[in-house]
C-alpha cells in the first residue's frame, strides 16, 4: 500500500467529511440549536435538488439552479413552517417525529407526482468538470474542492451567526423556554420561521450541489438525513464546532474504514473472506463511532451537559 | 461525655474549576437539633445538601451517618438509610397525583420496587399512611389532584410530606419555606419543631424570622467556609455575619 | 364518546371476532391482515412500556424485531437442514417448534436489550434516541453483508413453525395464537404499569432526582423496563418471521424502528391499547388508499398529519372521554 | 397622575376552572402597587394575564391607555411591561452573560449598571446559568428583567432565595426605579417591608378582589381574615 | 378460453419504483384489449414483508392463477417459493436469483428475463473480447453484488486487480475512484444499480480517469441514461435487449409504447411486455386451470420476443443472446445502440443443479 494513497484516501476522508457537513449544515440549525426534530429536512434536501435540475434544465445553467435550489427550499420551508412546524413546537418531541414522518410522505410522493419516477439530470458544468493537481502530486476535482470551500463558508457563517450574534442566543433561549422569551419581547414566533427557511434553504442548496455530482432521485434525503443525525450527536447537539468535527470524523472514519479495513482482515483471512468482513465492518463503522463516543460522552463531544 | 452526632462531615470539600464551594467543611448535627445554615447566596450550602444526600461526589473529605462512613455510597442507597431531603426549586413527579408521589416514595423507602407483579395503587396500607403523611402537611383535601395543577405553596408541602414520607434519620430541607405564604410558614415552623424529635434537621432559610424561630444551632456560610457557628444572639451580634449576610436587616 | 375501559373491551372483542368477519365475507386474507396487526400491536406494546411511561424513545427497536425474527428464521432453516447451530464449541440443534422458538426469542432479544440497554441509558434525550439507532443500525448493515443466512435476499422458512395439535398454517388458527400474545402481553404490560417497577418508572420519565432521593435506583428501573420491552418485541418479530415465513434484513432497518414507534404515537401514547388502535389505522390506511391510488403514500402523510395537528394525544383521544393528561396513574 | 395599567374585570380559567373572577386593579404612573394574597388565590394568574401568557381570559387590560389584552406577550413588552417571573425562568442553556443581553433593549440599565448592583453576578459572567445557586439565579431572573428597561416592572416574588443583605438591595433598587417614573407590582411576602414601600395595596382572595387601599388602612383584621392564620 | 387472473406485485412507490412502473406498462400494454386478462397490481414498496403480505392477499383473497412482477432478489426470494408451493405460477419478469434456478428451481418458476448473473457474465466475455487484461471490479455489499463479481469473473480470462465491495446505497466514491487512479487496472467493471450507479459514473467522468469501463445495462437503461447525463456516453453495456434490435416484435413493441406512454421503453418494460406475450401464447393453447397443459404451454415459449429467439432451459429459465451495447446520443436523447453480441445463446451456470427436466 502505497503512502501516497493513504493520504489521498485521507484527503478524500475530509472532503466526504466537509461534504456531510453540508448536508447536516441546515439540520445543526433547525434540531441542534432550535431542538426541533425534524425528519423531513431529508426532503428539503430532495426538493432543492429537484428545484435546481429542473432550473438548470430550463434555462441551461448550473448556477442559475443552485440559486433556485436555495430559494425553493426556503420556500418550502417557510410554507411549512407556517402551516405545520409551528404548531408543533409546543407539542411533545414525539409528536414532531410523526408529523414531520407525514411531512416526508407527502413530499416524497409530492415530488415523484410531479417529475416522475427516474432520476432527473444535474450536472456540473464543464468549466468545473476538471481536476487540478495539488502538492505531492495528488490530483482532485475541482468541484470537489469547490464543495470544501463551501462548505467551511457556511460553518463559518453558522459558527458566527449562532454563537456571535444576538439571534442565535435568541433561538436557544426559545428553545429552553419560548413563554419567557416571548415575556421579555422577543417575537420568537417570526424568528423561528425565519431560522427554519434558512435551515431549510441551506439543505435544498446542499441537495442541489450534492445532488450534481451523485444522484437527483426520490428518496435521496433519507440516508442523508440519518447521516446527518449521526454527524450532529457525534459532535453534541447545539455545537456548530461540534457538528464540523463529527462531520470530519464521520467522514474519515468511513472513508479510511472502507479502504483499510478489508486489508487489515487480509493479515488473517484469505482474500475473499477479507474483503467480505471488512467491507461489512466497514459499513458499520460510523455507528459504532457514534456508539463509542455516546458511550464516554454521553452528550457528543462539544455537547453542554444540559438536564 | 460528648454525644454521638447523628451527622458528621468531615473536612469536606468541593470545587467548581475556580469556585470553591465548599472549602474543608466541619459540621455536625445531632439528635434532637435543628441545625440551620444560613450564608450569602452561594456560598455553598446546597452544594453541602447535595453531597449529604450523595447527589454530587465531593472531592475530599469524609460524611458519617450515625458512625457510618457513607461517602461513597449512591444517592438512592442514602435515600434508603435514612437521608431524606427536600430540593431548593420543588421537585416532585408533577404528572402523578399528590397521593401516587408518597405511594411511590413509600415503596422507595420499604424496597423492592423491582416487584412486577403487587399493585401498588390498591395497597391499602401504602394509601392510609399516605393519608396520615397529607394530613401532617394539610393536604388532605388535595390527595387525588394532579400534582401539576398545584400552587407552589402546595407543592412544598406535598415535598416535606414526601421526606417525611422516607422514616428519615436526618432532615434536610433546602428552603423549605420559600414560596410559603404566612400561614403555610407558620404551619411549616410548627410542624418542624414537632419533627426534630423524630430526626434532626439541617436547615437552610434565607427567611430570618424562621430561621431564628426554629433554630437551635446557627452556622454561617461564606465562600464555602464556616465563618461562624453559635445560637440566635451570637450570630446577630457577629459583626461579619453583619456584613455578609444579614445585612441592616433587624 | 366512551370511556377508556369499555373501547378496550371493544377492541379485544373486535379482534377475536375477525375470523368470523373472514369466514361471513368468504376473505380470508382479512385474517392474515388482521394477524399482522396483531403483532405490530404486540410489538408497539412492548415500546410503549418505555416510550410512552417511561419516556425512554427508543429508535431502534427493529434491533429486537429482528432479532426475534432472525432466531425464528435460524432456527428453522437449520431444523430444514439438519444442520446442527455452531456457536464456539457448543452445538445446537435447529427446531421447529414454536415453543422452543419463542423461548429462544425471549432470552435473546432480553440480552440484546441488556446490552443495548446498558450502554444506550448512559446517555438522555435525544443522545438516547440515537444511540439506540446506532444499535439497531449495526445489526442491519451486519445483517445485509453477513452471507450465510442470506444477506440482504433474507430467510424463507418454508413452513411455519409448528405447535402441537395445532396447524400453523391455517391464518385462522395462527391469528388466534397472535391474539392469546397480544392478551398475554397486555396483561403483562398491565401488571407492571400498576407495579413497583411501574410507578418507578413513570416517575422517571419526569424527574430522576426524585426518584433517586426516594430510594429507587433509575437507572435499574430503566434498564429493567428496557429488557421487557425488548423482550415484547422480539417476540412480536418472532411471530412476524412466521405470519411472512420469510425474514430479511428489512425488519432490521430503521425503517422498521420508525414504523414500530409511528404506530405507537399515532394510536396514543400513554395507553395501553393505543398501539393496537395505532396498528388498526396505519395497516389499514395503508390498504385501502394503496387499492385506490398509486400515490396512496401522499394521503397517508396527509392523513397523519392531519391527525398530529388535531388530535390530543392520538386516535384514542378521538374516542374516549376521560381526561387525557390523568393517565400516569391509574 | 396618569393610569399606566388598568385591568378590568379580569377573568381567568385553566382548562374548565376558573381561577380568576372580575378582577379589577388600577395603577398610575410611578407607583408602587402590592398584591398581597394566600397561596393559590390568583397572584401569579393575574400577572401573568397582564403578560398575555394565559390562554383563556375574559375582561379587558388597558396599558398607557392601549388595549393589550389580546396582542401577544412579545408586543406587550415592548410596549414597556417587564416581568420578573415567579420560580425564576432563566435560560438555563445560555450563560450568564448571554441571558442578561438574550432580550436587552436600550435605557437606563446596560450591563455595567448591572454588574454594580449585582457583583456576583458579575463574577460569573461566562457561568453556564444552570449551575448558579439557587439565589444567584433569582439575582439574574430580575437583572434580565431589567435589561429589557420597562415602563411598568412586575415582581413576582422576586426576592424569594435572597439573602437578607441581597433582599435590602432589592428594596433599595426598586424605591430607586420608582424615582424614574417606572411603575412596580408587587407581589412578596415581606409583608412589613411592603407596607413601607408600597403606595397602595390589592389583596386577592380565591381570585376576587378582597380588599384594596393604602398601607395605613391595612387593619390586623384584615391581615389576619385574607393574609395569615 | 376461460379467464385468467394475474396478480402483479412490483414496486411502484419510493426508490427504485421507476423499474417497477415500467415492468407493469409493459405487461400492461402487452394484454392490453385481451378480455381474457384480469390484471390486479400492487405496490410493494420494495419491502419484502409488503410483497409476502400482498402475495397472501392474491393467493388468498383474490385468488389469482399466476403471480408476476417482483423487481428485486431478496422480494422473490421471500415471495416465490411459498407461492409456486401453494400452486401458483410465478413468471418473473426481472429479478433471477441463483438459488432459484440451481436446488431452488421449481415446475412453476419461469424466469422470462435472464439469471441475475447473465449480463455480468457477458460484460466478462466482452471484456475478453476487448482485450483487458487487468479489470478493477466493484459492487455493493450484498449478495447480487457478490453474484454480479462472480459472475463477471467466471467468464473473465484476464486478472483482477483489484476487487471491491462498497456499501449498499453507498453514493460517494471518491475513495473507490482513488484506488482506481493509482491501480495499475487497465478496466473497469462495476455493478451499481439505480442511483449508486449514477452517482459513480459522474464522479468516475469527472475524475478524469479514462478508463473503459462495462457493466451490466442497469445503470444505463432509458429510464437511468438522462441522470447520467453525458458521462456515460460511448460507455458499453450488455443487455438482452436493446431498442434498436432488429425484429418485427421488438419494433412493434418499441413503436406501441411510445405511444401509449409517451417515452422510449426501458429494458424493464420489454421484460414486462415479454412476460405478457409469453402468457398470451400459453392461453392460446390451455386453460390455466389446466396445470400440466398450461405449463409445457408456457415451457414451449411460443412466442415473439422482442429479443428475437427466445427459449427455456430445463431450469426454466431463459436461453438468449446477450448483446453489447454503447451509449450513444441520438439527437438530444441519450440511447443505447447494439454493438456486439457479448454471449449467444447463453443459458446459465445453474442448469445442472436444477432437478426438473
Ligand atoms: N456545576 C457547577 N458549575 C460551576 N459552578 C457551580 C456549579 N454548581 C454550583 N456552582 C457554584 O457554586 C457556588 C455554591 O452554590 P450553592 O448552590 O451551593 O450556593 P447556596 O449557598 O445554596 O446559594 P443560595 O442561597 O443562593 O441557594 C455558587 O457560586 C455556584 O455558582
Ligand atoms: N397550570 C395550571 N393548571 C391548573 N391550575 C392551575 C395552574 N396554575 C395555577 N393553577 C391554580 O390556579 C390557582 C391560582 O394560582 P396562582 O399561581 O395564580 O396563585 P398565586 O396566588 O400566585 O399563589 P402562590 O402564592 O402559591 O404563587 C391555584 O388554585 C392553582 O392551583
Ligand atoms: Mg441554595
Ligand atoms: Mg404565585
Amino acid at each position: 500500500m502505497e503512502f501516497q494513497l493513504l493520504i489521498e484516501q485521507f484527503l478524500n476522508g475530509l472532503q466526504f467529511g466537509t461534504m456531510l457537513f453540508l448536508m447536516s449544515a441546515g439540520l445543526t440549525l433547525v434540531f441542534g440549536v432550535m431542538g426541533l426534530i425534524n425528519l423531513a429536512h431529508g426532503s428539503f434536501y430532495m426538493i432543492g435538488a429537484f428545484g435546481a435540475a429542473l432550473f438548470a434544465e430550463i434555462t441551461g445553467s448550473f448556477f442559475i439552479g443552485l440559486i433556485s435550489s436555495f430559494i425553493v427550499a426556503m420556500f418550502a420551508g417557510v410554507i411549512t413552517e407556517i402551516l405545520v412546524i409551528r404548531k408543533l413546537y409546543k407539542k411533545d418531541h414525539l409528536d414532531q417525529v410523526l408529523a414531520t414522518f407525514a411531512l416526508i410522505l407527502i413530499f416524497s410522493e409530492g415530488i415523484r407526482w410531479l417529475f416522475g419516477a427516474y432520476p432527473l439530470y444535474l450536472n456540473i458544468p464543464a468549466e468545473l468538470n476538471a481536476s487540478v493537481s495539488l502538492p505531492l502530486e495528488i490530483i482532485y476535482s475541482k468541484y470537489r474542492l469547490l464543495i470544501i470551500a463551501i462548505g467551511i463558508l457556511i460553518a463559518f457563517f453558522l459558527y458566527i451567526l449562532t454563537s456571535k450574534t444576538l439571534l442565535g442566543i435568541r433561538i436557544k433561549a426559545g428553545q429552553n423556554d419560548r413563554g419567557m422569551i416571548s415575556v421579555l419581547g422577543v417575537n420568537i414566533k417570526t424568528l423561528y420561521t425565519i431560522v427554519f427557511a434558512l435551515g431549510a434553504a441551506l439543505a435544498g442548496l446542499s441537495g442541489a450541489l450534492i445532488g450534481a455530482i451523485q444522484s437527483v432521485e426520490v428518496g435521496m434525503g433519507e440516508p442523508v438525513l440519518i447521516l446527518a443525525f449521526v454527524v450532529i450527536i457525534i459532535g453534541g447537539i447545539g455545537s456548530i464546532k461540534g457538528a464540523f468535527v463529527g462531520a470530519l470524523l464521520v467522514g474519515v472514519t468511513d472513508t479510511l474504514g472502507r479502504f483499510l479495513l478489508p486489508e487489515l482482515f487480509k493479515l488473517f483471512f484469505d482474500n475473499a473472506d477479507a474483503n467480505l468482513i471488512g467491507s461489512s465492518i466497514a459499513s458499520m463503522s460510523i455507528y459504532i463511532l457514534m456508539a463509542i463516543v455516546l458511550i464516554f460522552k454521553p452528550s457528543g463531544l462539544f455537547g453542554e451537559r444540559s438536564a | 461525655m460528648m454525644k454521638k452526632p447523628v451527622l458528621k462531615i468531615d473536612k469536606l470539600s468541593k470545587s467548581f474549576g475556580a469556585i470553591k464551594a465548599n472549602d474543608n467543611l466541619n459540621l455536625n448535627l445531632f439528635k434532637n437539633e435543628i441545625h440551620a445554615l444560613i450564608g450569602p447566596n452561594g456560598s455553598g450550602k446546597s452544594t453541602l445538601v447535595k453531597q449529604i444526600s450523595g447527589f454530587l461526589k465531593q472531592d475530599s473529605g469524609q460524611i458519617y451517618l450515625e458512625e457510618i462512613d457513607i461517602s461513597n455510597y449512591s444517592a438512592e442507597h442514602r435515600s434508603r438509610m435514612g437521608i431524606a431531603r427536600s430540593f431548593q426549586i420543588s421537585s416532585v413527579i408533577n404528572s402523578f397525583k399528590v397521593i401516587d408521589n408518597l405511594r411511590l416514595s413509600l415503596m422507595g423507602r420499604d424496597g423492592g420496587y423491582l416487584n412486577l407483579f403487587s399493585n401498588i395503587y390498591r395497597n391499602k396500607d401504602y394509601s392510609d399512611e399516605a393519608f396520615d403523611l397529607l394530613r401532617i402537611v394539610d393536604l388532605t383535601n388535595k390527595a387525588n389532584d394532579l400534582v401539576s395543577t398545584l400552587s407552589h405553596g402546595d407543592k412544598r408541602k406535598l415535598e416535606i410530606s414526601l421526606a417525611l414520607s422516607m422514616n428519615p434519620k436526618l432532615l434536610l430541607f433546602d428552603e423549605p419555606m420559600a414560596g410559603l405564604d404566612k400561614t403555610s410558614s407558620q404551619l411549616m415552623i410548627d410542624l418542624f419543631k414537632k419533627l426534630k424529635v423524630k430526626a434532626p434537621i439541617l436547615l437552610i432559610e434565607h427567611d430570618m424570622e424562621s430561621v431564628f424561630a426554629l433554630a437551635d444551632r446557627i452556622s454561617v456560610l461564606d465562600y464555602g467556609s464556616l465563618i461562624a457557628s453559635g445560637n440566635e444572639k451570637e450570630i446577630k451580634s457577629n459583626a461579619k455575619v453583619q456584613e455578609v449576610y444579614l445585612g441592616d436587616e433587624n | 364518546m366512551m370511556s377508556e375501559k369499555k373501547l378496550n373491551f371493544l377492541i379485544l372483542i373486535f379482534l377475536f371476532l375477525v375470523p368470523l368477519f373472514s369466514i361471513l365475507l368468504n376473505d380470508i386474507y382479512i385474517t392474515t391482515l388482521f394477524s399482522k396487526i396483531v403483532i405490530l400491536a404486540i410489538a408497539g406494546i412492548g415500546l410503549n412500556l418505555i416510550l410512552g411511561y417511561g419516556g425512554m424513545v427508543s429508535f431502534g427497536h427493529a434491533a429486537f424485531f429482528g432479532l426475534g425474527g432472525y432466531i425464528t428464521g435460524i432456527l428453522a432453516f437449520h431444523f430444514n437442514n439438519y444442520e446442527p447451530i455452531q456457536i464456539l464449541v457448543f452445538e445446537f440443534e435447529g427446531t421447529n417448534q414454536l415453543l422452543f422458538v419463542w423461548i429462544f426469542s425471549l432470552i435473546f432479544s432480553s440480552l440484546l436489550a441488556l446490552f443495548i440497554g446498558y450502554f444506550s441509558l448512559r446517555t438522555t434525550g435525544v443522545y438516547f434516541i440515537m444511540i439506540t439507532l446506532a444499535f439497531a443500525q449495526m445489526l442491519y448493515y451486519f445483517s445485509i453483508s453477513w452471507p450465510t443466512y442470506g444477506g440482504e435476499d433474507g430467510l424463507s422458512l418454508s413452513l411455519r413453525n409448528q405447535i402441537p395439535f395445532l396447524n400453523t398454517m391455517d391464518p385462522i388458527t395462527f391469528f388466534y395464537i397472535c391474539y392469546v400474545w397480544l392478551i398475554i402481553a397486555i396483561i403483562f404490560v398491565k401488571f407492571i404499569l400498576n407495579s413497583p417497577l411501574g410507578i418507578s418508572l413513570k416517575a422517571s420519565k419526569e424527574n430522576d432526582d426524585r426518584v433517586r432521593s426516594v430510594g429507587i435506583n433509575p437507572k435499574k428501573v430503566k434498564l429493567i423496563s428496557f429488557i421487557i420491552s425488548g423482550a415484547i418485541t422480539g417476540l412480536a418479530g418472532s411471530l412476524y418471521a412466521d405470519l411472512n415465513r420469510f425474514v430479511s434484513p428489512t425488519i432490521l432497518s430503521w425503517q422498521m424502528s420508525g414504523e414500530i414507534m409511528i404506530l405507537v404515537i399515532l394510536g396514543g401514547m400513554f395507553r395501553l391499547y393505543g398501539p393496537i388502535l395505532g396498528a388498526f389505522f396505519y395497516i389499514i390506511l395503508e390498504q385501502f388508499l394503496g387499492g385506490i391510488t398509486e400515490n396512496w403514500q401522499f394521503w397517508l402523510g396527509l392523513i397523519i398529519l392531519l391527525e398530529v395537528l388535531y388530535a390530543k394525544a392520538g386516535i384514542m383521544s378521538f374516542l374516549i372521554k376521560d381526561k387525557y393528561d390523568e393517565k400516569t396513574s391509574s | 397622575m396618569n393610569t399606566l395599567l388598568k385591568i378590568d374585570r379580569l377573568s381567568a380559567w385553566y382548562g374548565d376552572t376558573r381561577v380568576l373572577n372580575e378582577v379589577e386593579i388600577e395603577i398610575k404612573e410611578g407607583e408602587i402597587v402590592a398584591l398581597l394574597g394566600r397561596n393559590g388565590m390568583g397572584k401569579t394568574t393575574t400577572l401573568h394575564s397582564v403578560c398575555g401568557i394565559i390562554e383563556k381570559v375574559s375582561g379587558k387590560i388597558f396599558f398607557k391607555n392601549n388595549l393589550i389584552s389580546n396582542l401577544p406577550s412579545f408586543e406587550i413588552s415592548k410596549l414597556g411591561i417587564g416581568l420578573v417571573p415567579e420560580g425564576r425562568r432563566i435560560f438555563s442553556n445560555l450563560t450568564v452573560e448571554e441571558n442578561l443581553i438574550v432580550a436587552s433593549r436600550k435605557g437606563y440599565w446596560d450591563l455595567n449598571k448591572i454588574k454594580k448592583i449585582f457583583p456576583r453576578l458579575s463574577e460569573r459572567l461566562t457561568q453556564m446559568s444552570n449551575s448558579l445557586s439557587g439565589g444567584e439565579q433569582q439575582m439574574l431572573s430580575i437583572a434580565r428583567t431589567l435589561m429589557t428597561n420597562p415602563k411598568m416592572l412586575i415582581f413576582d416574588e422576586a426576592t424569594e432565595g435572597l439573602s437578607p443583605n441581597i433582599r435590602n438591595e432589592i428594596w433599595t433598587i426598586i424605591s430607586e426605579i420608582k424615582k424614574k417614573e417606572v411603575s412596580i407590582i408587587l407581589v412578596d411576602k415581606y409583608l412589613n417591608k411592603i407596607k413601607q414601600i408600597a403606595d397602595k395595596l390589592y389583596i386577592l382572595d380565591r381570585g376576587e378582589n378582597a380588599w384594596n387601599g393604602k398601607p395605613s388602612l391595612l387593619t390586623d383584621q384584615i391581615v389576619k381574615k385574607y393574609l395569615s392564620v | 378460453h376461460k379467464k385468467i387472473k394475474v396478480g402483479m406485485i412490483t414496486t411502484l412507490s419510493g426508490g427504485g419504483s421507476g423499474l417497477g412502473i415500467d415492468v407493469r406498462d409493459g405487461f400492461l400494454l402487452a394484454v392490453k384489449g385481451d378480455k381474457h386478462f384480469e390484471v390486479i397490481v400492487k405496490d410493494d414498496q420494495r419491502k419484502p414483508d409488503i410483497a409476502v403480505q400482498i402475495a397472501d392477499k392474491m393467493i388468498q383473497s383474490d385468488k389469482v392463477d399466476v403471480l408476476t412482477g417482483i423487481i428485486w432478489s431478496n422480494l422473490a426470494m421471500a415471495v416465490v417459493p411459498a407461492a409456486v408451493k401453494q400452486g401458483k405460477f410465478y413468471l418473473s419478469p426481472n429479478a433471477g436469483p441463483s438459488k432459484l434456478a440451481g436446488k431452488g428451481c421449481h415446475k412453476n418458476y419461469f424466469n422470462v428475463a435472464w439469471q441475475n448473473d447473465n449480463l455480468h457474465e457477458a460484460a466478462g466475455g466482452y471484456g475478453n473480447a476487448a482485450g483487458y487484461k487487468n479489470s478493477f471490479i466493484l459492487a455493493p455489499n450484498y449478495p447480487a453484488g457478490k453474484d454480479a463479481l462472480t459472475g463477471y469473473k467466471r467468464f473473465f480470462k484476464g486478472k483482477i486487480e483489484k476487487e471491491l465491495y462498497t456499501k449498499l446505497g453507498q453514493k460517494d466514491y471518491a475513495a473507490e475512484i482513488a484506488q482506481i487512479r493509482s491501480s495499475k487496472a487497465d478496466s473497469i467493471f462495476f455493478f451499481l444499480p439505480g442511483g449508486m450507479g449514477i452517482s459513480f459514473m459522474k464522479q468516475l467522468s469527472q475524475s478524469g480517469i479514462n478508463l473503459p469501463v462495462i457493466g451490466p445495462a442497469f445503470s444505463f437503461d432509458q429510464g437511468i441514461l438522462k441522470a447520467v447525463g453525458d458521462a456515460a456516453l460511448g460507455v458499453k453495456n450488455t443487455s438482452q435487449w436493446s431498442k434498436d434490435l432488429d425484429n418485427k416484435a421488438n419494433k412493434k413493441f418499441v413503436q406501441d409504447f411510445q405511444k401509449e406512454y409517451g417515452r422510449l421503453p426501458s429494458l424493464y418494460a420489454s421484460q414486462g411486455y415479454d412476460t405478457g406475450k409469453l402468457l398470451i401464447s400459453a392461453l392460446n393453447v390451455a386453460d390455466v386451470k389446466d396445470q400440466d397443459k398450461f405449463r409445457s404451454a408456457l415451457k414451449n415459449a411460443n412466442f415473439e420476443s422482442t429479443r428475437g429467439s427466445f427459449k427455456f432451459d430445463t431450469n426454466q429459465h431463459p436461453i438468449q443472446d446477450i448483446y453489447v451495447r454503447e451509449v450513444i446520443k441520438e439527437g438530444k436523447i441519450l440511447t443505447n445502440k447494439i454493438i456486439s453480441t457479448g454471449l449467444k445463446n447463453r443459458s446459465n451456470a445453474y442448469v445442472k443443479d436444477c432437478p426438473l427436466k
